[in-house]
Order: structure tokens, then C-alpha cells, then sequence
């Protein structure tokens, strides 16, 4: 019965075990949501996995096709509701692409000031349920304790403290109250030593990198081949950041600020960071990369809010008035990606010249990332797909839309 | 009311225990509970070792019985615990069979039993027994040093003879039973590696660049 | 290289298949025949000048007015449009494809209209077509998995549809 | 306690029973109530490393009362069996593995003499009990029927059987050292200032010690180890069809396995219940028996042992909170890699040690190595009113004279120089062996 050796020339010596088929999730602790991955795994190594989503499809672009432009807008919050003025900046852009407008110089700084503070929180959650999925619970205390001083900003400028529909298509809602730049310039300060706790706690300790570093690589061709964008296409060495090089209507924000694109070209980082080193056993476009380029991102973020209250102050004229609710759409198509924390996030608007628009699309960051999953997942073990799957940073709302 | 005699309930009690888990290890029909019987059984029978005084030897029935039996149970019974393995169903006909051999040997063991001198009268052992018992729980102190003895035993002293004079105490060039024990475990290292190696199956990738090796084995 | 001197590119290979363009919309596209649409994506990415590896994501519009009076003012036929949104990290350029579709394939409803995938040259195309196949009802032969992608797999009817009409309940849940 | 009931005329059986429940009460109580403070423990040194205060409401200002009330809440809580589940194990895993917990109560000594029941064996019980544990987990996993705590069975099993190793190891260094197995003869003989105890003996001890912590921390699946319950991969682990009253007793083992632990590594390495400073010796309280000043040193005795067995957990604690979790392959190699060679080769150096350089480190640099004099001669100049088998002696100096000469002189000298006959003796046992000729 033995074969006879030359047809096979690699023979595997190993115990014979079948394989079981695991449902993560919908219902999981480390999931972000209503995700469900089904596992194939032989003993605790994964050989296949196949996401399933959809568990919270509300068809968003169905309901476009009955509100006006305006109205849509808190439909756009509740996409990715971490980072909500992302979305709603996104949404205005895209809109004001459409009509053709643009807006002052003190509303563009205020966005700025805004869609950076919003990042900051955006990232800090990324960084907290990091640590949570690896199994340490006191970086998500201290990740939710500073991101509660921000929701405390955003609470004082529009009310809300998850769901903003505060960036208009034209303008914002209203202008913030005396004496906020000052709170948030406080925030900022008390923010920096706080950062290098999170390091030390989570960055440069030995059980962090040795659960992160290496596992989930996801090559620079692969990652522009499956449309990830954002921390996650930076992480695998793509210098890529429509802050810097998107289209004109969203470059055009960030004129005159100085900041850096983090992204691990040529296998190193800009030097100028004074954070713990790269590790020698992390690879380009592993975990540990997307939770670092994250970390260093809102440092830079940090730099671009100081910036923009200065320039907020300098700047002269008046805050612009949001468009009418029923504004009248061109006839038209407009597609617009901004760089929303978790990657980049496209609107497109088909206008047929009433104020409905005729047919919404949204591109949605997680979407494409997580379309990657079953790619860089191949033979980890089950503990690992719980550190990728928190170092992608999906949210579930902006996948099913 | 006499005293009643603590010893002898408890060590009825154990000895009542081990012996109906272990017609239940034959009696259950799931794998799984089986083996839990027979651990339960082992530890009834750790306890009567306990009861006796011996806790060295107690605790290392503990050890290697109950621990060893848990490895098998764990490796061997539940990754296994798959298809006919799971419920065994035992036909007529083994029944009597094992009903056959069973009381044979129990009528040796019984015969082996009521002859040998030491254990008749149960009226004069129980009496031996009830001071001893009394004298269990706060003497427990001064008593032997159980683990000590065998420790020599191993190394060739007859700790019998130390407090005689006359009678030599070393066995003279012999090393006692250690050198055995150590062969004994060697061997068994041996084999179990042995059975392990035997164990996995040869899996024969077709041609390498197919990504999933078809497990297919001679 | 802006929409123009692209179109001039494609011109000389792939004549048969360039079926109208228009430089001067807000987001300049180039309209392409259905069939040729994998041949001319691979050229796409793989000429050098051109470079376009990032499929930013596939659209569908449904050009359809289901009630009568808006349906005579409307100046179009009731068609399928596939919009492909691409964009190159190395030239620093974009371009959107249109591939136009009849809305039932030969006219009989139910049929659903095919356009070849590109899920070959683009691996995002992979979920992005699912998830036209889902919610506007496109076929796309060549699709490694054809499966419905956010609407549980036994859905009828297509969502995005114009002409779409709301089941009354799904599995003992009443919709309406 | 019997004694006192019977003087009071009830009869002999009766009084006999109470003391037994009486003394089995008393122990069950010491075992809950180190899981009930390890838990309020718990919550609030957790609460300080987050920034947070945590239970302040429940009983007074420091939430003391908080553990009881969880524990109500969870009785009160419905009592769910999956369909799936193997009913009869089901139910019966978290009384195994408590009682498995609560066996090591019955040979861990609090003070001098203060034990349940005083084993010979004692370090070699508390190792074979310890291994009971994982058989209640895995029948818990296995019985609930579903794949998550299947996997957290399976992975109970290889980290814990596999760190059993080295904790054992660990435990025959300390053995070794003090030549008996009785742990409240390797407490006493820990006695007296802080640098006699066996974690400043030598400096294999020291490393001995700080492998043991790695290993108690995961053979009770604490910290970076807590691989069976991991909230963010398994669900819950084997935990995860568990709920209400059944959960408590899984919960309970948890923490009395912690507090056992880290009392075992309290008494093995540092002194257990002899302080840095012996102020009892100081002040004349040795504890000889009956009289109340021995009880007061005891009592001082005991203080010290819970106030070591805590902080043991406070610093479980502090890990658990600051570190992420290691994956099932890393945790089984930091085992077989790492703790089983480090320990093996800090056992040949301990050997080495106590046969060259015998009575420790300090004895070893203030008096010139003594050759000949065995290492028992430091047993000697411990007060002698415990009761002693002369075991000890005699087979440290056997060990020691007889091992090189096996020859008849040798062994004339050395039996005439055996000082007390045996006790064996004394209760006038005949000659259990028969006469053998030579």
C-alpha cells in the first residue's frame, strides 16, 4: 500500500485530527460589533476564515434616495459613530463639491480644529480595545477617561457626545461658545504625558510585541490590491494620506498647517519621533505597526489642533451659514474620499436637479479593510485573530451601512 | 452506648465508595463518565490509604493515580470521544462472560483473604483498632516518620535493625531498590515516546504546490 | 495626466469598445462596452504611464422613474450605469469608468443583466461586486464567490432597485 | 475541644463529632474568607491602577461588605444547564475543583503547630492535591458541551499539567534544603532574623523563588497566564455556561488557589510565620505548648503568614491589571523552555550548595566551611521541645559519612555516634521485619 516514494517527495509527519468549524461572533466579545467570522481551525490553528457581514445593514443609501442633503446628514453619524465628524465633514465635502461652493477661512479651520479632535478619540478607542482584546483591561480605562475630555468638548460646541451632525454641507451648526479654544488648548496639555503612559504600558512591554509583532503581515501590494486604506495601508510602508495627497477640495483644508504623514517608508519612520523604537522582531505591516502608526497619528493630530486654534483666532469674516434644507442639487455626480481616522471614506452623490439627490453611495474604510482579513489570517492561531481584527479597527456600522 | 468506633465507619464508608465506583466504571456507558468513575474510585482508595495513616503513600496514590488517570482521561478519552467510542453498548453475551470471570476471581481473592492468620478475629482487631483510632487524631505528631523510612528503605538501610546493636545496618555494597526504580522509569520513558512516534500518521503531500496537503494516510 | 490625453491612450487599442465620454463633468469619466471591460482594466494597471492599482469602489445606479408623469419629463431611457472609481498611488491621478447596462438582461424582467468581474485585476472588486449583485441585481460571471453579501442569503428582490417593492415578511416578521 | 465536651457530660460520640464539624467549620471558614478578601482585594487595588475608586458604597466607606454581596446576587441568579451539557458532570465540576482548593486548607500551616492536621508528607500532599484542581476545570469545560469551553478544558489542562513540573521542582529545592517534607518543620526552621529565610539561603534559592511566583501565578491561571478564561478569545473559557451559584464555587476555587499559593510560596522562601524581626522570640513569647504566651507568638505568628499570603496575591493582582495575556504556544514555552531547565539547573546548584557549603549563606560566610559536620548540625541548635524523630539526623549524617566508606569500621563509628534511640523504639512495637541472618 505504500505509495512509492518518488511521486511524493515531501512527506509530513503529523497527528491526524479533523476539523471543527467555530462561529466567532456575531455575538463575541472580540469582535466590534455584530461581525461574524466563521473559523475553520484545526486544533487552535486557523486554517480559513470567512467573515459574514450584514447583521447591521439599515440600507443608509436606500433612505438617501427620499431625504434631502441636509436631512441625511445625522444618517451619516451613525456610519462610523467613533468618529461621527469625520463623517459629517466627508458628507459636506462631498456635497459642497457637488454645488461647487467653498467655505471661509474661520469654518475650515474650526473643521479642522474638529475632524483632528475627533481623530484623537477615534484612535484612542482603537488603542484601548486593543489592549482589551489582548487581555489587559487598564489601557481601556485610561484610552476612555481622556477620550470622555473630548466628548465633553464636543458636548459644549453641538450638544451631542456621540452623534454630532455638526459639520452642515456649507457651514457648521453654530460657532463655538467663548472660552472653548482655551478648554481644549487645557486638554491638549494634560494630554501629552498621558500618551507616553499608554507606551510604556502597552507599546514597548515584551507581551504586547510577542502577541503582536509579526502575525496579520499585510504586504504593501497586498494592501493596495484589497483598497485598505488608512492607519492600516500607512502600517504596510504605502505613504498615502488624502490629507496630503487627496483631491484639491480636501488638501485645500489642510493649507498652512505643518504636520507629517506617519508611515514606515523604506521600512523607517520620520525620526523626528521621540517615542520607543521599533522593535527588531516587528515586520512592516504587522499589528504592531497599525497600533504604533495609530499612536503616532494622534500626535500629530495634536499638532494640527494647536495649529488650527491659532489660526482660527487670526483668521478674520464670519462663520458661514449651512445651505437651505431644500437646496436644490445640480445635475451631476460627485465622488469625494476624505481621510476619515479608520481609512478612507467616499460619498458620491447623483444630483437630477431636485433637491433629492437621485442616488447616494458610500465607500466605506472598514468595508475594504476588512475585506483583507481572510488573506492575512491564514494559519494564525484563534488568540491571534482577535489581536488582527482589533489592529484593523473595523466599526460594524460603517461596514453594513 | 459504646463508642462507635470512627475508624472503622470511615473506612467502611471508603472502602463502600471505591468498590461501587468501580462496578459503576463497568456498569456506565459513556466514555467520559467511566473514566470519571474510575477517578472517583482511585481517590476512595487514596483515602483509605490516608485512614491507615500512610499519607506519603496517600498522597502519591493521589498523584499518580488520580493525576495520571485525569491525563488519560483528557487526552485519551475526550479528543477521541467521537463516533462509536462515545456509548459503548455491551451485548448479552459479554455480560455473562465478564459475570463469569469477575466472581471467579473474587472467589481467589476471598479464599486468599480469610486465611491468612493476621486479619482473623475481628472481635480482637477491632479492640487493637479503637485505641489506635483514639489515639489517631492528636498523636498524630509523634508518630512514625512514614516517608523518612522509605527514603532509607531505597538507599539500602534496614531501618529496622538500627536500634539493635548486634545486627549489621548497611546491607554492605548493596544500594538498595533505587537503582532498580530508575531502570523501571527509564524503560517507561522509553516506551512511551516509542508509542507516541507510533501514534502520528504519516500525512503525504501530493505535490507541494497544492496549498492544502490532503491528509491521506497508508 | 488628467481624463483627456487617458481617453487618447485607450483610443488606439481599444476603439471598438470606447462608446462615449464627457471631460467636462465634475468627476470626468470615460464610458466603456461591458465585454471589453476586464482587457481594458488590465491595461489600465499594468501600463506604466497609467498605473492604476487602486479600485476606490464600484457603483450602480438605476436610471429608472417607476411613476408615469416624472417619466415622460426624464430625458434618458431606463438603464443600468456600473461607475468604477479609480485612482493611482504612483501617478497621483484618477479616472471613473462607466459601463451602461439594460436594466433586465434582453429585456425579460427577472433576468438580471451581466458585466464580466474584475475581481481578477482588483481584488476589492471582490466584495464590491457582491455587494452590487446584492443590492442592485448585476451578474457578474468570472466572480470567484457570487454570494449576497450584506441581505441574508435567501433575500428576494434587489433593494436598490427603483422599482423594488418590499417583501410583506421574512420568515414570520412582518416588514411593513 | 473534645475533652471540654465530654467534661460537660455529653456523651463520648457526640462530643467528638462537634469537634470534628467544629474544626472542618473553622477551616471552610478560613478558606472563604481568604477568597471573600481576595476578591474586595481585587476590586480595589484594580480600581487604583485604572484611576478609579471602586466599591465604596456596599458597608461603609471601603466597600468591605462588597464580596458578600456579590456572592448573594449570585445565588439569586437562575440556574441555567445547556440543553448540551452533560447534566450530572455538569453539576458536579465546581464542587470538585473547590474541594480540591479546600484539601490544601487541611496541610497549610498558619503558625507554629497551628495546622488542621499536621502531615509528615505535607509539601508532597500539597503538590499531589494541587493537581486535583485541573479535573474539576475539565470536566466543567468538557460538560458544558460547547466548542469555546472545549477549548478553554483543553487549554486548562496543557498549561497547568505542564506547569505542575516545575512547581514541584520547585517545591524538592526547598526540601532539600531543610531535609523534611513537614511544612511546619520548614517554617520553623526559618526562624529567628529575615536573613535565615530560604530566600536569602543562597542565591539559587533566590532564583528558585522568583520561578516559583511564575509558576504559582499559572498554575492558578492568573495574570499573563489566564489563558482558560480569556474573556476576548474563548468567550469565557470554560466559564462560559456557567452562571449564578455554580459560577461562585469556580470563582472561590480561583481565589483560594490564589491565596493557597501564594501562602505555600509565603512559608517555602520567606519565613512564613516568622517575621523579618522575630519580636516574638525577642520578647520571650517562644511558643512552647499550653501556656499564653506561646499562643500570643503564635497569634504574631499567624499575622505575619496572612499579612505575606496577601501581598503574594496583591502582587498577582498588580500583573493581572498591567499585563496583556500570552498565547497558549508562549505560555507552554516560557514552561518547558524557560522554568523547567532555570529550576532543574538551580537544583543541581542547590545540592551543590548545601554539600559544600552547609548552614547557608550567612552561617557559610561568618564560620569557616566545616567539612566533615554535616549540614544537620544546624538542625541541632534549634530548640529542642518539638517533638523529633531522629530521622533527620541520622540520615543527614548517613547521607553525608556513609555515602563515601561503605566499610564495616565507618559504620561501627557511626552507629555509636547515633546519640537518641529511635522512637520507632520507644512505643515497643516488636520487630515488624522478621530476624534475617546475615
Amino acid at each position: 500500500m505504500q505509495a512509492e516514494r518518488a511521486q511524493s517527495d515531501t512527506v509530513e509527519f503529523d497527528v491526524r485530527t479533523d476539523e471543527m468549524l467555530i462561529n466567532m461572533g456575531p455575538q463575541h466579545p472580540s469582535t466590534h460589533g455584530v461581525l461574524r467570522v466563521v473559523l475553520r481551525t484545526d486544533g487552535e490553528v486557523v486554517s480559513e476564515v470567512t467573515p459574514h457581514i450584514g447583521y447591521l445593514h439599515r440600507s443608509a443609501e436606500k433612505i438617501a434616495e427620499k431625504l434631502t442633503v441636509r436631512q441625511y446628514l445625522p444618517y451619516t453619524d451613525r456610519l462610523d459613530y467613533l468618529a461621527a465628524m469625520n463623517m459629517n465633514l466627508g458628507w459636506a465635502l462631498t456635497v459642497e463639491k457637488l454645488l461647487g461652493q467653498r467655505v471661509s477661512e474661520k469654518t475650515r479651520h474650526l473643521r479642522v480644529i474638529v475632524a483632528e479632535l475627533n481623530r484623537i478619540a477615534s484612535h484612542l478607542v482603537a488603542a484601548g480595545c486593543f489592549g482589551l482584546d489582548l487581555g489587559s483591561f487598564t489601557p481601556f480605562m485610561w484610552t476612555f477617561r481622556e477620550r470622555e475630555k473630548i466628548v465633553d468638548l464636543f458636548e459644549e460646541i453641538c450638544g451631542a457626545r456621540l452623534t454630532y451632525s455638526y459639520l452642515l454641507p456649507g457651514g457648521v451648526t453654530a460657532g463655538p461658545p467663548d472660552g472653548w479654544f482655551g478648554r481644549c488648548e487645557a486638554f491638549l496639555d494634560q494630554f501629552d504625558p498621558v500618551i507616553d503612559e499608554l507606551h510604556a504600558l502597552l507599546t514597548s512591554n515584551a507581551i504586547f510585541i510577542k502577541r503582536t509583532a509579526d502575525i496579520g503581515v499585510l504586504p504593501p501590494e497586498m494592501a493596495i490590491d484589497y483598497g485598505c486604506t488608512g492607519p492600516v495601508l500607512r502600517a504596510s510602508g504605502v505613504d498615502w494620506d488624502l490629507r496630503r495627497d487627496g483631491e484639491p477640495i480636501c488638501t485645500e483644508m489642510y493649507d498652512g498647517y505643518t504636520w507629517q504623514v506617519i508611515a514606515p517608508t523604506g521600512g523607517r519612520y520620520p525620526d523626528d519621533h521621540p517615542y520607543p523604537p521599533v522593535p527588531p522582531e516587528a515586520v512592516v505591516g504587522d499589528s504592531w505597526h497599525r497600533f504604533y502608526v495609530r499612536m503616532l497619528e494622534v500626535v500629530q493630530s495634536m499638532y494640527l489642533v494647536r495649529q488650527g486654534i491659532e489660526k482660527y483666532s487670526a483668521a478674520d469674516g464670519e462663520l458661514d451659514k449651512p445651505i437651505k434644507i431644500k437646496e436644490k442639487l445640480p445635475k451631476g455626480e460627485a465622488y469625494l474620499e476624505t481621510e476619515a481616522p479608520k481609512g478612507q471614506m467616499g460619498f458620491m452623490i447623483v444630483g437630477d436637479g431636485s433637491a433629492v439627490p437621485w442616488r447616494v453611495r458610500i465607500r466605506s474604510s472598514s468595508f475594504c479593510n476588512i475585506s483583507a482579513l481572510p488573506e492575512i489570517c491564514r494559519g494564525v492561531l484563534i488568540a491571534d485573530m482577535s489581536a488582527i481584527l482589533a489592529s484593523l479597527d473595523i466599526v460594524l456600522g460603517e461596514i453594513d451601512r | 452506648m459504646d463508642t462507635i468506633n470512627w475508624h472503622s465507619c470511615f473506612f467502611l464508608l471508603l472502602a463502600a465508595i471505591a468498590c461501587g465506583f468501580a462496578v459503576a466504571v463497568v456498569v456506565v456507558g459513556d466514555i467520559v463518565r467511566m473514566a470519571c468513575c474510575l477517578v472517583v474510585s482511585l481517590a476512595a482508595v487514596a483515602g483509605l490509604f490516608f485512614l491507615a495513616g500512610a499519607e506519603f503513600l496517600g498522597a502519591a496514590q493521589l498523584m499518580v493515580y488520580v493525576g495520571g488517570t485525569m491525563v488519560l482521561l483528557i487526552f485519551g478519552v475526550m479528543l477521541t470521544a467521537r463516533g462509536p467510542l462515545v456509548s459503548m453498548k455491551i451485548g448479552g453475551g459479554q455480560w455473562v462472560l465478564a459475570l463469569v470471570i469477575g466472581v471467579a476471581l473474587f472467589a481467589v481473592l476471598l479464599q486468599a483473604a480469610t486465611s491468612t492468620s493476621a486479619w482473623n478475629g475481628p472481635k480482637a482487631n477491632d479492640q487493637a483498632a479503637v485505641p489506635a483510632a483514639a489515639k489517631q487524631d492528636d498523636g498524630a505528631a509523634a508518630e512514625q516518620d512514614a516517608a523518612g523510612q522509605l527514603g532509607l528503605g531505597l538507599l539500602g538501610v534496614r531501618e529496622d535493625r538500627l536500634h539493635r546493636q548486634d545486627k549489621p545496618v548497611l546491607l554492605g555494597g548493596m544500594s538498595g531498590y533505587l537503582l532498580a526504580f530508575e531502570i523501571i522509569s527509564v524503560h517507561l520513558v522509553v516506551v512511551l515516546v516509542g508509542a507516541a512516534y507510533l501514534a502520528r500518521a504519516r500525512r503525504r503531500i501530493r505535490n507541494p504546490e497544492s496549498r492544502a496537503p490532503n491528509p491521506e494516510s497508508p | 495626466m488628467n481624463a483627456r490625453n487617458i481617453y487618447d491612450l485607450l483610443l488606439q487599442p481599444f476603439r471598438p469598445w470606447l462608446t462615449g465620454h464627457d471631460f467636462e463633468a465634475i468627476d470626468p469619466w470615460i464610458e466603456v462596452g461591458g465585454e471589453g471591460l476586464p482587457e481594458i482594466a488590465r491595461f489600465l494597471r499594468d501600463q506604466d504611464e497609467l498605473a492604476f492599482d487602486v479600485l476606490h469602489c464600484v457603483t450602480a445606479v438605476d436610471y429608472f422613474e417607476p411613476d408615469e408623469k416624472k417619466a415622460a419629463k426624464v430625458q434618458w431611457q431606463p438603464h443600468l450605469e456600473l461607475i468604477y472609481h479609480l485612482s493611482s498611488t504612483k501617478r497621483r491621478h484618477r479616472l471613473v469608468l462607466k459601463v451602461k447596462l439594460p436594466r433586465w438582461k434582453g429585456d425579460r424582467p427577472g433576468e438580471l443583466p451581466e458585466v464580466p468581474s474584475v475581481s481578477g485585476v482588483w481584488s476589492t472588486a471582490d466584495w464590491h461586486e457582491r455587494e452590487v449583485f446584492d443590492l442592485m441585481g448585476v451578474r457578474f460571471p468570472g466572480h470567484p464567490d457570487p454570494r449576497r453579501i450584506l441581505c441574508p442569503e435567501d433575500w428576494e428582490g434587489h433593494p436598490l432597485r427603483k422599482d423594488y417593492q418590499m417583501p410583506a415578511e421574512y420568515h414570520g416578521i412582518p416588514a411593513k | 475541644m473534645a475533652e471540654l465536651l465530654i467534661s460537660i457530660s455529653t456523651p463520648d460520640w457526640l462530643a467528638h463529632t462537634i469537634a470534628a464539624l467544629v474544626q472542618c467549620g473553622l477551616l471552610l471558614a478560613i478558606a472563604l474568607c481568604s477568597a471573600a478578601v481576595g476578591i474586595w482585594l481585587e476590586r480595589k487595588v484594580s480600581a487604583r491602577i485604572q484611576d478609579r475608586l471602586g466599591p465604596t458604597r456596599v458597608g461603609g466607606r471601603f466597600g468591605w461588605l462588597q464580596p458578600p454581596a456579590d456572592g448573594l446576587k449570585l445565588i439569586c441568579k437562575e440556574d441555567i444547564i445547556p440543553t448540551a451539557a452533560d447534566h450530572i458532570l455538569f453539576r458536579i465540576a465546581p464542587y470538585i475543583c473547590f474541594c480540591a482548593t479546600f484539601c490544601v486548607f487541611l496541610a497549610l500551616p498558619f503558625a507554629n503547630g497551628w495546622v488542621a492536621v499536621e502531615l509528615n508528607a505535607g509539601a508532597f500532599f500539597l503538590l499531589a492535591v494541587a493537581g486535583l484542581e485541573i479535573f474539576g476545570v475539565i470536566l466543567g469545560g468538557y460538560a458544558s458541551g460547547s466548542k469555546w469551553s472545549l477549548y478553554g478544558a483543553m487549554r486548562e489542562a496543557a498549561q497547568v499539567v505542564s506547569y505542575e513540573i516545575p512547581l514541584g521542582l520547585c517545591v524538592v529545592v526547598v526540601v532539600i534544603l531543610t531535609g523534611t517534607m513537614n511544612l511546619v518543620e520548614i517554617g520553623n526552621q526559618q526562624a529567628g532574623w529575615f536573613f535565615n529565610w530560604h530566600i536569602f539561603h543562597d542565591p539559587f534559592t533566590f532564583v528558585v523563588f522568583w520561578v516559583y511566583v511564575t509558576c504559582a501565578v499559572a498554575s492558578s491561571n492568573r495574570a499573563p497566564f489566564d489563558l482558560p478564561e480569556a474573556e476576548s478569545e474563548l468567550v469565557a473559557g470554560f466559564l462560559t455556561e456557567y452562571s449564578g451559584f455554580r459560577w461562585v464555587f469556580f470563582f472561590m476555587g480561583e481565589y483560594a488557589s490564589m491565596f493557597v499559593v501564594s501562602g505555600l510560596g509565603a512559608l517555602l522562601f520567606l519565613g512564613g510565620w516568622n517575621g523579618p524581626i522575630p519580636i516574638a522570640s525577642l520578647l520571650g513569647l517562644t511558643p512552647d505548648d499550653g501556656d499564653v504566651f506561646g499562643w500570643i507568638g503564635n497569634l504574631l505568628g499567624m499575622c505575619n503568614f496572612i499579612a505575606k499570603a496577601f501581598a503574594g496575591m496583591t502582587f498577582m493582582i498588580w500583573l493581572r491589571w498591567t499585563l496583556p495575556r500570552l498565547r497558549i504556544d508562549q505560555v507552554i514555552t516560557t514552561c518547558l523552555k524557560y522554568c523547567v531547565p532555570i529550576v532543574s539547573a538551580m537544583l543541581a546548584g542547590v545540592m551543590l550548595w548545601s554539600f559544600f557549603l552547609p548552614g547557608g549563606l550567612i552561617a557559610a560566610l561568618t564560620r569557616p566551611a566545616s567539612f566533615p559536620r554535616s549540614a544537620w548540625e544546624r538542625t541541632d541548635s534549634k530548640p529542642d521541645s518539638f517533638p523529633r524523630s531522629a530521622w533527620e539526623r541520622t540520615d543527614s549524617t548517613l547521607r553525608v559519612d556513609g555515602m563515601r566508606d561503605n566499610g564495616r569500621v565507618q559504620e561501627e563509628a557511626w552507629r555509636r555516634s547515633l546519640p537518641a534511640v529511635r522512637s520507632h523504639a520507644e512505643r515497643g512495637n516488636e520487630g515488624d521485619f522478621q530476624e534475617e541472618s546475615r
